[in-house]
């Protein structure tokens, strides 16, 4: 059920299906907790944008786990993925399952996500596989977008009140264990590596360090310890309990109901 | 006697079907009325988004769910074009904002009522959506030009929210028996408060001649939720739906469905506050937006450095 | 699936079925709304407390199901009822379905709800049906307990410290509109009430208001407008948006494997 | 001389056997050590707690969900029930509660790790209380009085819990094909760290003679997990499991099972604070305590003012 099969039993295609699975549960795991904030923003502006991002990653996920099924070659259909597989087959990151906490901390993880994604799906779009790379490109602008949308808003907290600066800064402090696994790489990873499928998080994690201590200086924020213990395991299905309630509000109609077809 | 004359001018702008513009002269009454209708309007986007934000994360495809997200997104969207509509009369989105959370202002009744199933999603998008359009093709005639045009954008839109309601309604009706019974059931809990959305009859509704005279509205109430009830009884018996009304006939001659009383008293409960969900909507609201406040604050707060350090650097 | 079908149609066997799942219902909720305390009460005492509570009602709950079902005679299970109604299908009152809240709002809505069992079981301790009876009043000196312990902190909170008071207060008042559907009956209630199968809450009103006015007095609380607004429709299935939420997170994983047995 | 002779006596009495009680003479490196474990395992308890609670809500069954119920009830008093034991030594429920709070204090590591299906429930049931009984037992032959008698007590209660997730496994090894998967999924995950359970191996265990010589243990830690290792290899067999121990084998000539390298980095990193969930255990503890500052602050007031109130009436 969980435990990661080791590569040499894997063929390319399911390593690279084990890939683009871990890419879409990020993004849907993650554009789930954004659109909990529907209706609840702190302005108008913010419930847009925050619906938007969502509606963003829930839509790279689809496209992500559409390529998945497609390469399986089983038949299957995406939802099938997003309906039937309990926590310890979901291999998002657990940085993308945490509950949406204030807007404080929404936007620390945001800005955090959004620079690795950004190096991501930079260096992804030069993958050697066209459909993967088409889908990669066509995002690639929404990243940006993310990115410049979360990092204004670190800016606009960190320098803002002394209020906000402190709830940005116990933010930061409080998901910092959690970036460390956005670089986790394993025998999957090197297999696409070496046929050009997939990225070497190494080659990006220094560039992306530098973003984040760069904003976080501008934004007058303590840069927490990269070196401290950092929580690892979303990509084996070890998960916080978080995922589990959260799956079962997003599953729990569609699995009351098998074979009734909604479209 | 100015005043009168100015008010004369108004009337035959209005009755020549002249569009009136923010900065043209206007009764007072006709900018109040205005802003009233306009801030309830925008009001209703923004409570709206709660009963189908309910179901976001319980959607049971993705594709629904996008859909569903998008079509929430869209009603924030008309919210903020129609408080900056408002906003060209005079009233601050900050003002009636304010109104709206101490219960001064309204907003739609028909999101005091829950969503309890996931068929009241597309029950809301087929009758609540459709409800919306009837009334919103009519006022994209209204005499007020950034309503008039804030009308024809968002009824674009609020056209495909209703098509696609109408899709999952037909899906559902056309799906198994639990699904069948789903969607029967959510139909049978919407279908009056729907009707209810049209306001009172005629006769009861204080302001509707005054707003037809200004060139605001040009149907009663009556009139808009007889057309509701022509196109809908129609779609419903189309997929094999039936509509919750004993009363209900086809009448030959006229050519339209006759149908039962509404229940009013149901209906003045709500508006008073009486509704299943009114205190939850209000509350919810109240609660983003003192959540809000810190991060309102600190965007403030941060523009305001950034405004001096420019003048400094200048 | 929701709409209550009138009395004519029903037989004195439906009806009691019915009867049985409105009360089940109410304690099955309630019972879970307390168990979500466990781990997380103010003190290690009430931790037991809230724990001990959540499992008297849970289990009432079984025993009403299990008796329903067996009226019934179709063989269904009692965890049918449980794990396969949806929301519009359950008829527990709205009181039941709140979130925890605080603790304040947990003891308000405890003692309102316990002060309403109490006369309730009292007075079905004497209904005319041997098993029926057998139930309530095995249960009867739980409910018994469950006033006493509620009473007992709407005084401490009420006249402790002025912040206990003033968080009991808002408890109070907010949730005062839904106590009014504690004593709403139909059609079904009189039929049995004509068989001497249910009691008629009207018989025991005044004295529930009483036992509430006399606590929230001691425990100096202003007692709120009984002639306010009340919110009805839990017994027609006409829920808020909260129950369908719990029932996603309770029946989750039943429902995903219905074929299988947890015994 | 003096301290010396008292801690010879001391040391007599435990050699023959006898129990220590509270008002006893006894070294203050005695109590304190036993101040320590109780409180550790007084707050095993209460930590314990929370991944379990963490199912009530969705387990999948009423029965199932009324045992896991109560099964948590009990481990909170337990809890309740330790911190007394540990007053006896002088040490207030308060103190060492906030030293679970503050970070000094440790509890099992085991809690550390998260639940993740129901089957980890049944695991639990099976494989920590399973464990948690073999120290037990032991402990309620402890030299200390109020210990060893709240450990026959906890015990009894443990073993019932422990038949019914060992019954819980067993229904579920003998069930779907996804019961089956989920089972041996949840022992896979849990069975190294029920093993880190009993703590260090003998050599890297500072406490262990000193605690065997005082009484309070009469077994090494890598005793018990070897009593562990042999009933519950045996145990998962019965009932079609796969120990997830590549080395496991049974040796003949002793009769017990002999076992892999226990991971000693993982463990160590868990003792340090660095485990899957403990942070989040701490900071739900620690919420717990702070959302309940309010209620304790008004049972303290009011019972001063009812002591108040019968002071002036008597």
């Amino acid at each position: 059920m969980s435990t990661a099969t080791t590569s040499k039993e894997l063929t390319e295609e399911e390593a690279l299906f084990e890939y683009l699975i871990r890419l879409a549960d990020d993004r849907l795991i993650l554009g789930h907790r954004l659109s909990e904030w529907c209706g609840h923003g702190p302005i108008l502006e913010e419930d847009i944008a925050l619906a938007n991002i969502a509606l963003d990653y829930i839509g790279h996920a689809a496209n992500l786990y559409e390529y998945a099924v497609e390469i399986e070659g089983e038949g299957r259909h995406r939802d099938d993925l997003v309906y039937f597989r309990n926590d310890v087959e979901y291999k998002n990151l657990k940085i993308t399952e945490l509950p949406k906490g204030d807007f404080g901390f929404t936007i620390a993880r945001q800005f955090l996500f959004s620079s690795y994604s950004y190096y991501l799906y930079q260096l992804l779009s030069d993958v050697e596989d066209e459909q993967f790379c088409g889908i990669v490109k066509k995002h690639f602008k929404e990243v940006q977008y993310h990115l410049r949308h979360s990092r204004e808003w670190v800016l606009r907290l960190g320098d803002g009140t002394e209020e906000s600066h402190e709830r940005l800064q116990n933010a930061f402090d409080e998901i910092w264990m959690y970036i460390g696994e956005l670089f986790y790489q394993d025998e999957i990873d090197e297999r696409l590596q070496d046929e050009g499928l997939a990225v070497d998080t190494e080659s990006f994690k220094a560039d992306c360090k530098e973003i984040i201590i760069q904003t976080l200086e501008e934004a007058t924020l303590k840069v927490p310890d990269f070196d401290q213990y950092m929580a690892e395991g979303g990509r084996q299905g070890l998960h916080t309990e978080h995922l589990g309630h959260l799956l079962a509000e997003m599953q729990h109609l569609r699995r009351s109901y098998p074979d009734a077809d909604w479209e | 006697m100015e005043k009168e004359n100015n008010n004369t001018t108004f009337q035959e702008r209005i009755d020549k079907g002249e569009t009136i513009e923010p900065k043209d002269q206007m009764p007072e009454r006709y900018r109040q009325q205005l802003i009233r209708m306009m801030s309830q309007h925008a009001h209703s986007e923004i409570v709206g988004m709660l009963p189908e934000g309910n179901w976001i994360t319980r959607a049971p495809s993705l594709r629904r769910k996008m859909i569903l997200l998008s079509k929430v997104q869209d009603e924030a969207g008309h919210g903020l074009y129609l408080y900056s509509a408002t906003e060209t009369l005079g009233a601050s989105r900050q003002e009636v904002i304010d109104d709206l959370l101490n219960g001064h202002a309204k907003y739609s009744s028909i999101f005091n009522y829950p969503t309890l199933s996931w068929a009241d999603i597309a029950v809301i998008g087929w009758l609540v959506d459709g409800a919306a359009i009837i009334n919103q093709t009519m006022l994209a005639r209204s005499s007020y030009g950034p309503y008039a045009r804030a009308m024809v954008r968002i009824c674009k839109e609020e056209s495909f929210h209703k098509k696609q309601g109408y899709e999952m309604v037909a899906t559902m009706a056309d799906g198994t028996p639990e699904q069948q019974e789903m969607i029967q059931d959510a139909v049978n809990r919407w279908w009056w408060p729907t009707l209810m959305m049209f306001g009172p009859h005629d006769e009861d509704s204080p302001n509707s001649a005054e707003l037809i005279k200004w060139g605001v509205k040009s149907k009663t109430n009556d009139e808009l939720r007889q057309s509701f009830v022509d196109r809908h009884v129609q779609e419903a018996h189309t997929v094999g739906l039936e509509i919750p009304d004993p009363d209900l006939k086809f009448n030959e001659e006229t050519g339209h469905w006759v149908f039962g009383e509404i229940d009013w008293d149901e209906f003045w409960n709500v508006v008073k506050g009486n509704g299943p969900m009114n205190r939850q909507r209000i509350n919810t609201r109240r609660e983003a937006h003192e959540n809000g406040k810190w991060v309102r604050e600190a965007a403030e707060e941060y523009a305001r450095k950034q405004k001096l350090s420019e003048e400094k650097a200048s």
